[in-house]
Order: C-alpha cells, then structure tokens, then sequence
C-alpha cells in the first residue's frame, strides 16, 4: 500500500513471492493495477489521497470483530494510557486548534500522570478516557459504507483485505506493510504512516519477523544521508538541530530542553557532545559547551519547498546541488525552474549534465542573455569509482569498494567535498570575523594523500574514539558527555570497533538464523536486524510463537537470547523496571497509538488532498487544518470544475528518480523511452482520446504534452454515486539524455505534509484533451 | 581487502561425462584458469570488484569485471543474501554509469549571461567556489539575533546527497553546518 | 547426451526486465530505442539487437477479471528448428546442449533462417566493416551458450528474481512445469505448457497463464511445409538432377568421342547423317 | 560432303534483337548462377571472397536478376515478329515433334540417328523454351518474395523459397542440355555460332529445321540449296 515494489524496489519483490511460496498472501492496495496488483493475491483500488479511511476502516474492523492482539496491545502500547479530561475531537479538529496560525495547542492532548510522571494505565482498556476507547470512537466512524464511498474501493475488495491483513493479529502470524512514496507524498503523509503504525500495534506486528512497516527507501543511500543529518531539522544521529530559542541558546539549555527523562534518549548529552568533539576538535572545549555555539541555528521552515519559495524570492543567493535534479524532480518544477535563475551562483556536482545544472539553456525555455547565475558544474564519479558505505532500507551499512579509476577527470564527491573544505577554511584562515570564527573551528583534518582524504579516518571520526587515547569505541554504550570521547554519529558507532575492523565490509553470508544474516555488513544500531525485537516475545520473555521467534529471556545465562542482537538492554530481565517496555526510543517504553507531538492530531483523519474532487465526507474539513500554505504564484490551486480529474505521479521499474541515471543509459532509456499518461478506457472514450495519441495534461501550475495509454488497469473511481476519473504518469521525464519527456512534476503543487513538508506529488487535480 | 566467495554462483549442476567436458572457471579471479579459447570468455580475467547497487534503497549486491582500465560486465552478487545474484532492469544496468557518452569527465562553467558551458581546470573551480561562498557568507553572516548567537547565513543552500556514500554525507554535513548553512535538504523531503 | 532447457513461467514474472537488460550487458548489444507502442512494451518484438522482450498483455478473463500478464519471449531453441533446416551455410547449428546457435563465421545474412522460423525470432543485424561497408549478419538469443560451455546459467535466468525463470535438464524442467500447471489451473483454468511438437519441442519451455495466442503466440507452431519439402525434397532433387544431367552430358560428351572415333566418315561440321 | 573449301553459305536465323537478348539472358543467368551458388550449397563458399563477400553476392544477384528479366522484353520490342513466331511454334505441336525426341536421343550420344523434319524450332527446342519459361516464372516470381519479404504473407514467401529451389533446379538442369547441346555437341557448333552472329551455315539450317528452311526458299529469303548457283541473300 502506498508503494509497487515489483516496479520501484523489484528485489524486495522477491522476498515477498517467496514469502508467499511459505503460504502468505500479498495484498496490493494501488489507485491503479500495477505489476506488484498483476502478482498480488488480493488487489483493492482506491482514491489518491483515501489511505486513512481505507487503514481507518481496517482498524475499525480489527477492533470490532475483536482481531488485535489484545496483551501486546495492552502492555506493549499505549492504548492503555489515560488521556487528561479536555481532549476531544470535533468536526473534523482536535481540541485546541487555533485558526490563525493553523496549528494546535499540544498540551490538550497529554496524558494522565503519576506523581512521578509516568503515566497513569489501565490495561483493561476499558477506561473511557483510555486511548484505547478513544481509538476505538475515533474510528466508530470510518464504518463500511463510509470508507468505501470515500476511497472507491469496491465494498468486497475492501472487507477482503480487512479480513486477510487483520488474521494477523494472531500470535503465530505477521503481515507487514511495505510503503512508499505513494503514503508519504501527501497532506496528509505522516499521519499515513501513523495510522499503518496504529493497525500493526494493534495487530502485534511489530518487532516480529515479516511483520513492521518498511519504508521501501527509494535512493541507495537516502537513509545514510538522513542519519547523518542532511535534512535541516536533524544533525547526524537524529539529534534535533538547535533553533534560534532562548532554551536551545546554550548546549546547556537545550539538553535541559530536549533530554527525557525515561527511554534511550536520555542519552542525548553523550551524543550531541560527542558529535561536537567529531566536529570542532580540539576548539571544542567543556568551557566553550564543545563549540555548541558555532552550529547554526534558524527558526523558519527551510524544508524544500520553502527553500525554493526563498529563492524565488531572491533570498538565496548560492546553492550546491549534490546529485539532485529539482527541475524535474521538485514540486512545481517549472516555478523551481525560474527559481534558480535569481541565484547568482551554483555548484552542482554530478555525473551527468542535468536538466538542473542546464536550467539557463535555450533548451530548458530560457534565455541565457538574462541569467546571471554564475554555474559551476563539477564531474563526479560513480559509486564503483571509489570506496564508502551506503545505508539500505533496512539500516544496513554496505561497503562498495572502488572498481575502476574515476572516469575523465571525473573525482569522489568524498574529495570535491574535502577539497571545497579545506580551500574555504584557508581563505578565512587569517581573519576573525564571526563568519571565519566558526569555520576556523571546524575541524577539518583527515590525512589522505593529495587531495583525497584517507576514508578510514572519517570512518573511525563516525564510529568514535576516545579522545585522549584515540582508542576506537566499542559501541555508543562507551560514550560519554564530558567531552572524552569523540563520535560524529551515535547511530553509527559500533560500525568500527577496531583498528582495521570497517564491519561494514563483512560478507560471511551464513544466515545466523531468521534470516538476520548477522555477519553481513552491519546494521545500525548495533548490528541489531529487527528493531524493537523484545516486542517478539510476551512480557514474561517468552516469543508469542515459536514459528516468530527473534529473542527471548534466558533465565539461566540471565539474558536476551536469540536469532538477532537484542534491541533492547541485553540483561534486563522482564521482570525488572523497563523490562517490559519493548519500544527503547519511546519516552514511555511502548509503542505509541496515541501520538501527541505531531502537528496536526494524536489520531489519523481523513481530510481531503490540497485538490480534491470531492468534498470531505468525514467532516467539513477539507484539507489538513495544520498544512502550511505557501504563498504568492508558487501556489496556484486548481478548482474541481476546471481541473476534474485526479492526477498522481509514480515511478516505473526502468527509471530512477529524475532520471539523471537512468535516461542518460541506452539500455534503460530503450525500455521506457517515452513520456506517457495512462488513463482508463473509460475516460478516453470521454475525451475522444485514442491510445498512443498526443495528449495535453493541464493543471493550474502548467501544461506537459504526452503520449496517452490507454489501458484497462486504471478504472474511474465510483464513489458516493460519483464517478470520479483518475490518470497517472512517471515523473522521470526531462529534455536532457538519451530518453525524454515533458516533466510531470510542472504540474504539481507546492504543498506539503503538515509534519514533514513533503510535497503533495500524489493527488492533485488536472484535465486532458488531445494534443490536436 | 576484499573476501569474495563465490561459493554460491549458481553453476549448472551438470553430470558425469558432460561436466567433465564442461571447464568451469572461476571467473578469472585465477589467471591460470581462465578459459583459453580462440575466442575469449567474456569476463575471463576480468577483476571482480563488489558493490552495492546505487539506485534503490534495498540494497542489492552487485559485482563489477573490469579489465584494461573498462567495465566489461556486471552482474548481481550470488554471494549477497539480500538478492542472492538476482537484479532488476536498472542495478542490471550499472556498467553503463560508467560506458555512456553522457558522462561529464570535464568541470564545466557557465559564466553570468552565457550561452554556453567552458571547460575549465578543477583548482580554478574550486579556488573561483571557495571565493564565491565566502563572498556571500561574509556579507549574510548572522552572528546574533535577538541577543542569541546563531552563527548562520541564510542566503546559501545546500540540496541533495542521497546517493552520496555515509562517510561523504558526513562531511557535507559537516562542512554545510560549519559554513553556517541552514538550508540544508536533501531528497528524502521529496 | 543430456538435453537442457530453459523454463519460463510467466505466472511468476512480474515484470521488471531485468532479462533484457541482462542479455544486453552479457551479450554487448546496442540499444535500439522504438516508438511509444501504447504499453508498457518497449520493442514489438524480438530483433536482432534486442533477443528478449518482455510483452505486456492486458487480458480479461473469461470471469471478467483484468489480468496483467507479462511473457519474456525470445528464441525457443526447437528441437526440430526451422532455422537450422533452411540455413543454406550450417551457420545455424544444434549444440550439444539442444540450444540453437548461429555462427557469425559462417551466416552470410541471406535471411532465410528469418522468413522460416515459424516464431519470428531470427533478425538480420547490420554491422559496417572496417570500410565503411554494411554486411548483414542473422542474430537471434543464443541462450548465453558461450555461459554454458562455462558451467554457467544464461544471463537471463540468473538475473531472473521472481523465479520465473530457471535453466536445467529438460525432463527436470518439464516436471517442474507440469507440477507448476497442477497448482495454477485453480487461478487459471487455461494454463498450458507450451512446448509444442511442431517443432519437435523446444528448448524453452513455457508455463502460459492463458492460451498461447493470449501472448501472441502460435497455437500449432511447425517447421514450414514448404521448408520441409525444399530442404527435404526440392534441393536434394535439384542437386541430384544437376548432377543427373551433368554426368546425361559428360556420358553423352564421351560416347560422342567415342563413337566419332569409330565413324570418322561424318564431317566435323557435324552435318550428321544428312544423306 | 565435302564443300569445306567453297565459302559457306550462311543464312539469318535470328534477329540481332534475339540475338542480344539471348546474350543477355545467358549472361544473368550464369551470373546469377554463381552469385547463388554458394548459397545453394557450401561447396562453392569459396566463392564468396571471389564476389566480395556475401553481400555484394546478394546486390550482384539482384542486379543480374532485373539483367534476366529484359530480354524478353527486348525481343518483344525489336524483333516483335521473331517473338510472334516464338510463340507461334511454341503452341504448334505435331507427330513429328513426338518423333523428334527418339531421334534425339540418339543424335545426342552419337547414334545414327535420322533428322525429323523440324520448323523454325525443333521439339527439343521448344522443349527447351516451355521449361525456360516456366522455370524463369517460377523463380522471378519467387524471387521477388524474397527480394521484398515485407510485402507479402509470410507462408509466400516461406513457399518463396521452395520455388526458387525447384525452378532454379529445374532451370540448370535444362540449361545443361542446352548448353552442351549448343557448345559442346559436335552437331551443334553452327547452332552456337547462330546464336553469336545470328547466322548459320544454310546447309546446317536446311538439315535442322527443312519446314522453315523451305518457308523462307519459297518466299525467297534464303537461297534454295538445291539450286547450289543461288547465292544467299543475307550473306
């Protein structure tokens, strides 16, 4: 749901047919027959933009024929929690929401306390304040007939999948959910996700083999990247960035801040101290609080869309572009387009030269004569032309070693970075501005020959040492936050233990048991393969089956036993403090039902995408109360009578991405060579549109010519007596490399999740008319 | 360096007589065993290098046969457990990164106004870079505000980096936050 | 000899192309991008550059349900191939693994192999010469018996992830097949093994969801009639008739010396018996 | 007889346009013959070097193809009336025709044998030309579903092949005959020179073909051999 890993992640495909070779079923839930529908044992259509009625309904139903897994859900999880008196939802809003600055007041939605804080449970969940019986009226209403009319499922294929994914709430089975961008890139794109958090709590599939909800990663290192800290919001670890606040205005301050007191977290000050000793060294002392000052802090929003808004508006006036092509890629790219051309300087590194890079181009629309925008664009190599670890959707950390010489002049990013780095700090190096200041601190030494920095030492940066005897840390166990130890990533470290031991090279593939494959590379954190695996087994330790074994307690050795590393305190027994609270990285200890930080409602609920067809059948809410609306021309909204028919962009199997590395490759641009727009037979027949015609796809952003498909796997959505078309198209396409196209993405909305900013790519409204 | 056991290439179980006709040859990794025919096996005497594929995010094993300074051929790693030598059309693919045309092998700049990209020489790009960043740096620098030191500029943005490896990630990372950088993104948003 | 074959079932694949992509990688072949065909279907069929395509069928069954069926279809390697019978060069030639090859030495790209394969598989490719002249040269799958002769699977089959695709001795294929057919005929009650004795089998032995002409293929393929009786009968008759009429006018050129000896009387402008 | 000494006389048997045609057809279709020869069998692949190569073969045999296709035209359109009588002869068929072949027989491998009176083109002849036409039919008009196979169903052109085969089969092996009956044969030699020159010794055309020998004494194109004063006109 929400991903088609047959076309996007094809080899985690395989597991799933083999999964069902074991007898498991595999259930596609896609607006559109993809090929993960063609191999699925059950397909259900629905809406772009429905997946909260659709997992609503699931829920519903999980708890109405008395399918979750009751104790997990009792102990393991928040439902038993009491919510304080004054929380309530109505129409559509959450109790505390404030119409002006579109957001809520969190405090309405805490929990009953102790004395000592923890939070006061009842695990019969009978407690009408309980978040169980909450859950349970939030969700009274997501009944049957509702959904479906909301979501266009047909009514049989909805209940078929209720009742084939909710058979897993017995012990002895696990169903996972597998997404993508397809729940992510929506206004509603985090609560997706929480809600398919909610069913599988309830369900008891978490930290249970085959169980889980996996992000299918979409980049070979895109969880690399955001564990160490490329987003704005986090620095390497997780560890949220300071902002510009009185209680982030000194390290003191901000540990005070945001350490909890319970759960892993509560480690925080070794790892923020620890990364400050990796990145201003010896400058980073106790009595300058490791250099905490010199990291940049800022209150706005700086995501993606806010950063193109900026530009637009001539606040940036440089950029570097690390493999990234926005102008095919970005939300409203034709407007990302013209953004760039108020820059007065760009960096791009890339492979390839990009319709990004090129954006001055006549090509591209522009003219060249009235940009100014000064373009360096520097050759990067491939990922076989040089050495380094990625990430995969798992947390695997994998070591790719260097296969040939980096092409032409082509280098390492790992030395354009390193070469920018130390070239900027020796331009400063004799002054003492506050600019230079805090570049003169960093710490910027690793060796190497030339102008290639020696990997090993940033590696053994990552993993950690001690300070004094340079003696690599075990684990993120050793550090400390006095200042001894030195660790650019917590999450990390552990990765190498030992001098000449990068366990990211390992490659014993032995399964270790439950296919964990322990000694094959390494999985942050601490090789562990299933988070929070102590939920695999019943409070008392126990697994809940033998058939989904993980860990267990072995009351003789008196510890966590088992097929992969405890992600939990290896000798807390289940009867001690804690020893029951699988969920470590929870404040509470347990999986969280209810979630009170998120921006817009401790439960899922449905509003409808930024466009939508049709009005919300929920409430009168129609879009998410909480989303930030941009404004000025990057924001044009469509309206249902001039745009009727819902647009989503998808990927296919033969490209990647904006296609930088896939249309510039024969092999790959022969199989998807063209632009297309598929749309059902019916919908055709309406616009007198004929397969492979020239098509016009309009939307309030702009207009793309493409070829129609034509094809019986997209079907109008029937709903409240409705019919409701829906096309698709891949997002891949530019004018640049061996395959092209017009770019989906000159369409698309600048609107975002109300917790993440990710773009609303999914839903939103267009028309089609023949090209003639 | 690099252990490869290729114990699990899915050789054709072939029996009796026929295999003994059959010379099975282990890739080349030993030159004395490699296939000496008029005609040569592809990647006999190639080198065999493991990575990881680039594209998506599961990871998948692949193996890269180079010889004379090219990429003859790749293939998925039967030794990897995540795909077990299987790839799709696109980690299928990945030789040609490295054959196509298309590839930039020289740094282009493109001045104010121009038409057209120059070929230039890497140190005058990066001394021109390292100048242009701290133009800009020096003149949005913001030490203070509102009585708290925040050390950043926000007229300079830094986009992308999923498909950098973990040790680049962290010294951009590194380097944008040191430079003051807080607009920092990369795909993960989209 | 062992007999090996190839075992496709389609009800497996999902789609993703990785064979194709892997036969070029193995096999250095070109692109040869084609126009937009209203599918997801990148090359009509299969050519000379391009020796496996994926083909995508959108069917309704006969319950009305939508199927999205995919086929890798490339060279069948028949037993009894068409091909090989026409080649007027023994290019085309049986290995001793029962696959069909085509020797690049030996085709002169006459094209015959092209218009008798009763599947379509065999295409002339153009290459230029080291002048600059075009020759033609028959290519079609070559089943990677260069990977073979080495122990090795063909490129297809080992970069196949669904398992849909496997490579192995034919009786063992051909039971994985039939115990295959038993599980699917509930979801799809028109399955069949399509291994057609037209051609004497084949060396690609196909698990079909639907009927064989579902995926555009012949129900009762076989070698042509007419190549049977050209190579079988007209080109055995015609050489036997040169040879019969060459050895009449060879007899008939020596008997005439002879007789000319004997009769030395008739004139040399060969008047004959004019009297 | 014995007139070796005097000068022969000699008389026109065919026009120059037959003449030209003829040339010209048994040119094409020797060359066509080696062009296809190792093709039809891989005794001759040597020759593929001595063509350049197989795709020049191929060009060449389809530049003697259309070479072979002309002279039937060109008869037709210089030497319309010698094309008429062609045809004439061809449907003529009499006893004698029947009889001929035991003769020939015997004449071929130097039997006595007697000559049956033959017109303008003897039963072998004629023979000769139904096989040539049928054959030439056969395989130009296969030969075309082979040049352009995008142009017709594929079972055409599969029979295309089997066609060319058999036509081509049956063509060399008339053609043989034809050819040793014409160049070889020591009867025939004046024949081979008629269909150089166009003329042949009156004795020779008077022995071979009496019926049309005497046709043309009497509406006095050639001269009567009988009355040995005459002298021929064409010569």
């Amino acid at each position: 749901m929400g991903a088609n890993p047959a076309e996007n992640h094809p080899i985690s495909f395989r597991w799933l047919l083999k999964a069902r070779e074991n007898g498991g079923k595999i259930v596609s839930v896609d607006p559109r027959f993809t090929r993960s529908s063609s191999q699925a044992d059950l397909y259900a259509p629905l809406r772009s933009g429905t997946d909260i009625p659709f997992v609503g309904g699931m829920i519903k139903y999980a708890i109405d024929n008395n399918l979750f897994h009751k104790e997990y859900v009792a102990k393991y999880t928040n439902a038993s929690f009491i919510v304080k008196e004054g929380f309530d939802f109505k129409d559509g809003l959450f109790s505390g929401y404030n119409e002006e600055t579109r957001s809520y007041d969190k405090t309405k939605w805490e929990f009953e306390t102790a004395e000592d804080g923890t939070p006061i449970r009842d695990e019969s969940l009978e407690n009408p304040r309980s978040v169980f019986q909450l859950l349970k009226k939030h969700y009274s209403r997501y009944d049957v007939e509702t959904v479906v009319n909301v979501t266009g499922t047909p009514k049989n294929d909805f209940l078929k999948v209720c009742e084939a994914f909710c058979s897993t709430g017995k012990p002895g089975k696990s169903g996972t959910i597998m997404y993508a961008m397809g729940t992510t890139q929506h206004t509603v794109g985090t609560q997706n996700v929480r809600a398919f958090g909610i069913l599988q709590l309830l369900l008891g599939n978490i930290g249970l083999p085959g169980g889980g909800i996996n992000a299918l990663r979409g980049e070979s290192n895109v969880q690399g990247s955001t564990d160490f800290g490329l987003l704005f919001g986090d620095l390497p670890g997780y560890v949220g960035a300071p902002k510009a606040l009185p209680e982030h205005a000194s390290l003191k301050a901000y540990l005070e801040k945001e350490t909890p007191k319970t759960g892993y977290w509560s480690n925080k000050p070794k790892f923020l101290v620890s990364m400050l000793k990796a990145w201003y060294g010896p400058n980073a002392t106790k009595e300058n609080e490791f250099g905490y000052h010199n990291i940049p802090k800022g209150n706005k929003n700086y995501s993606h869309m806010a950063l193109f808004n900026a530009m637009y508006k001539g606040e940036l006036d440089g950029t570097f572009l690390i493999g990234t092509n926005p102008v095919v890629g970005g939300p409203n790219a034709g407007k990302e387009k013209e953004a760039l051309s108020k820059l007065k300087w760009m960096v791009a590194v890339d492979l390839w030269e990009t319709e990004t890079s090129a954006f001055w181009q006549k090509d591209a629309g522009s003219n060249p004569e009235k940009i100014d925008t000064e373009v360096f664009l520097l050759p990067a190599c491939s990922s076989f032309e040089k050495e380094g670890s990625v990430s995969n959707s798992s947390r695997w950390m994998q070591y790719r070693w260097k296969a040939i010489e980096p092409k032409g002049e082509s280098k390492a990013d790992l030395e354009i970075i390193h070469s920018l780095a130390t070239r900027i700090k020796k331009l400063y190096k004799n002054e003492s501005t506050p600019a230079a200041k805090t570049i003169n601190a960093l710490h910027w030494e690793y060796g190497g020959h030339g102008e290639h920095p020696d990997i090993d030492v940033i590696c053994k940066e990552i993993n950690g040492y001690d300070a004094k005897t340079g003696k690599l840390v075990a684990n993120f166990n050793s550090l400390l936050d006095d200042g001894t130890t030195i660790c650019g990533n917590w999450i990390y470290s552990g990765f190498y233990p030992e001098e000449g031991k990068n366990l990211s090279k390992r490659r014993d593939n032995k399964d270790t048991g439950g296919g964990n494959f322990l000694n094959w590379s390494y999985a942050w954190p601490m090789n562990r393969r299933i988070l929070y695996n102590r939920a695999s087994a019943d409070p008392s330790g126990k697994p809940w089956s033998k058939e989904k074994a993980v860990i267990w307690w072995d009351g003789l050795q008196k510890k966590w036993v088992g097929n992969d590393v405890p992600d939990f305190k290896p000798v807390v027994s289940p009867s001690e403090p804690g020893g029951q609270n699988p969920f470590i990285m929870m404040k509470d200890g347990v999986g969280g039902v209810f979630a009170p930080s998120l921006n817009d409602g401790p439960f899922p609920e449905h509003y409808e995408p930024f466009e939508s067809p049709v009005a919300n059948l929920f409430s009168k809410q129609e879009m998410n109360p909480t989303v930030f609306i941009f404004d000025g021309s990057f924001n044009k909204k469509g309206n249902k009578s001039k745009f009727p028919i819902i647009g989503t962009t998808y990927r296919v199997s033969e490209h990647w991405q904006s296609g930088t590395m896939t249309r510039n490759q024969e092999w790959l641009s022969e199989l998807a060579a063209h632009m297309f727009i598929e749309m059902s037979e019916e919908l055709a027949k309406e616009k007198g549109i004929k397969n492979k015609d020239k098509i016009i796809v309009s939307s309030a952003r702009g207009e793309i010519t493409a070829y129609a498909m034509v094809t019986k796997r997209f079907k109008p959505h029937k709903m409240n007596g409705k019919t409701v078309h829906q096309i698709g198209m891949p997002w891949h396409f530019g004018y640049k490399g061996f395959a092209t196209g017009d770019t989906a993405n000159r369409l698309t909305p600048h609107i975002g999740d109300a917790n993440t900013n990710i773009p609303e790519f999914k839903a939103f409204l267009c028309n089609v008319r023949r090209a003639d | 360096m690099v252990e490869i056991n290729l114990n699990r290439r899915q050789f054709l179980k072939l029996s009796g007589a026929t295999a003994a006709t059959l010379a099975i040859v282990e890739l080349g990794f030993n030159e004395k065993e490699a296939y000496a025919s008029s005609k040569e096996f592809k990647i006999a005497k190639s080198t065999v290098t493991p990575t990881i594929c680039c594209y998506c995010g599961v990871g998948c094993g692949i193996l890269v046969h180079t010889k004379d300074n090219a990429v003859v051929y790749t293939e998925g790693d039967p030794d990897h457990p995540v795909n077990e030598g299987k790839l799709c059309s696109k980690g299928t693919t990945i030789r040609q990164l490295y054959t196509t045309e298309k590839r930039l092998t020289k740094p282009l700049y493109r001045a104010p106004g121009s038409s057209k990209w120059e070929e230039k020489e890497w140190d005058w790009m990066y001394d021109r870079i390292a100048k242009r960043v701290k133009e800009t740096r020096d003149a949005s620098f913001v030490d203070k505000e509102d009585g708290i030191i925040v050390n950043k500029t926000e007229r300079i943005a830094s986009l992308g980096g999923a498909a950098l490896d973990n040790e680049e990630t962290y010294l951009l990372s590194k380097m944008m936050r040191g430079l003051g950088i807080v607009y920092l993104e990369h795909q993960a948003r989209i | 000899m062992v007999e090996y074959a190839k075992y496709v079932d389609v009800t497996k694949c999902d789609g993703c192309r990785a064979c194709m992509v892997s036969c070029k990688n193995w096999n250095d072949l070109p692109a040869e991008p084609q126009d937009f065909l209203g599918s997801n279907q990148s090359h009509a069929k299969v050519t000379a550059n391009t020796w496996n395509v994926l083909s995508f069928i959108e069917h309704e069954n006969s319950k009305g349900n939508l199927e999205y069926l995919f086929r890798h279809s490339a060279c069948f390697h028949c037993k009894e191939a068409a091909c090989v019978k026409v080649c007027p060069e023994e290019a085309l030639h049986y290995t001793d693994f029962g696959t069909v090859v085509i020797n690049d030495e030996k085709c002169v790209g006459c094209g015959y192999c092209v218009q008798n394969c009763p599947f379509d598989v065999v295409s002339l490719a153009t290459y230029k010469d080291k002048h600059g002249k075009e020759y033609k040269k028959a290519q079609k799958c070559t089943m990677c018996t260069d990977r073979l002769e080495e122990g090795m699977q063909p490129a297809c089959v080992t970069v196949c992830h669904t398992g849909a695709m496997e490579f192995g001795e034919k009786d063992k294929m051909i039971q994985k097949a039939e115990k295959r057919l038993a599980e699917i005929k509930g979801k799809f009650p028109n399955a069949n093994i399509y291994n057609p004795a037209g051609v004497g089998g084949t060396h690609a032995i196909y698990v079909l969801a639907e009927k064989p002409s579902v995926y555009g293929l012949p129900e009762n393929p076989k070698v042509p009639t007419s190549a049977v009786i050209w190579k079988d009968y007209a080109q055995p008759i015609g050489k036997m008739m040169l040879g019969a009429t060459t050895m009449a006018v060879i007899g008939a050129y020596i008997s005439n010396k002879i007789f000319y000896k004997e009769d030395h009387g008739h004139d040399e402008n060969g008047g004959g018996s004019n009297e | 007889m014995s007139k070796q000494q005097q000068p022969v006389v000699q008389v026109r048997r065919f026009s120059m346009a037959f003449v030209i045609a003829h040339a010209v057809n048994a040119f094409a279709f020797f060359a066509l013959y080696i062009t296809a020869l190792p093709m039809y069998t891989e005794f001759f692949d040597w020759l593929y070097p001595v063509l350049g190569g197989p795709a020049t073969a191929r060009l060449l045999h389809r530049i003697f193809a259309v070479m072979f296709i002309t002279p039937t035209f060109i008869w037709m359109i210089f030497d319309p009336k010698g094309f008429k009588l062609w045809l004439k002869e061809l449907v003529t068929w009499k006893k004698r025709d029947i009889e001929f072949f035991t003769e020939f027989v015997k004449e071929l491998f130097g039997f006595k044998f007697k000559h049956v009176r033959q017109s303008f083109f003897n039963a072998g002849e004629k023979i000769n030309s139904f096989i040539q036409i049928i054959t030439a039919i056969i395989v130009i008009g296969s030969g075309f579903t082979l040049w352009f196979p995008e142009l017709f169903p594929k079972v055409i052109v599969q029979w295309g092949y089997f066609l060319h085969n058999l036509g081509f089969g049956l063509a060399i092996a008339v053609v043989v005959g034809h050819i040793y009956l014409s160049v070889i044969h020591r009867h025939s030699s004046p024949g081979y020179s008629g269909v150089i020159t166009g003329k042949v010794p009156a004795w020779w055309a008077k022995g071979h073909y009496p019926d049309w020998y005497d046709e043309e004494v009497e509406k006095g194109n050639f001269p009567d051999l009988d009355k040995e004063d005459k002298k021929p006109k064409g010569a």
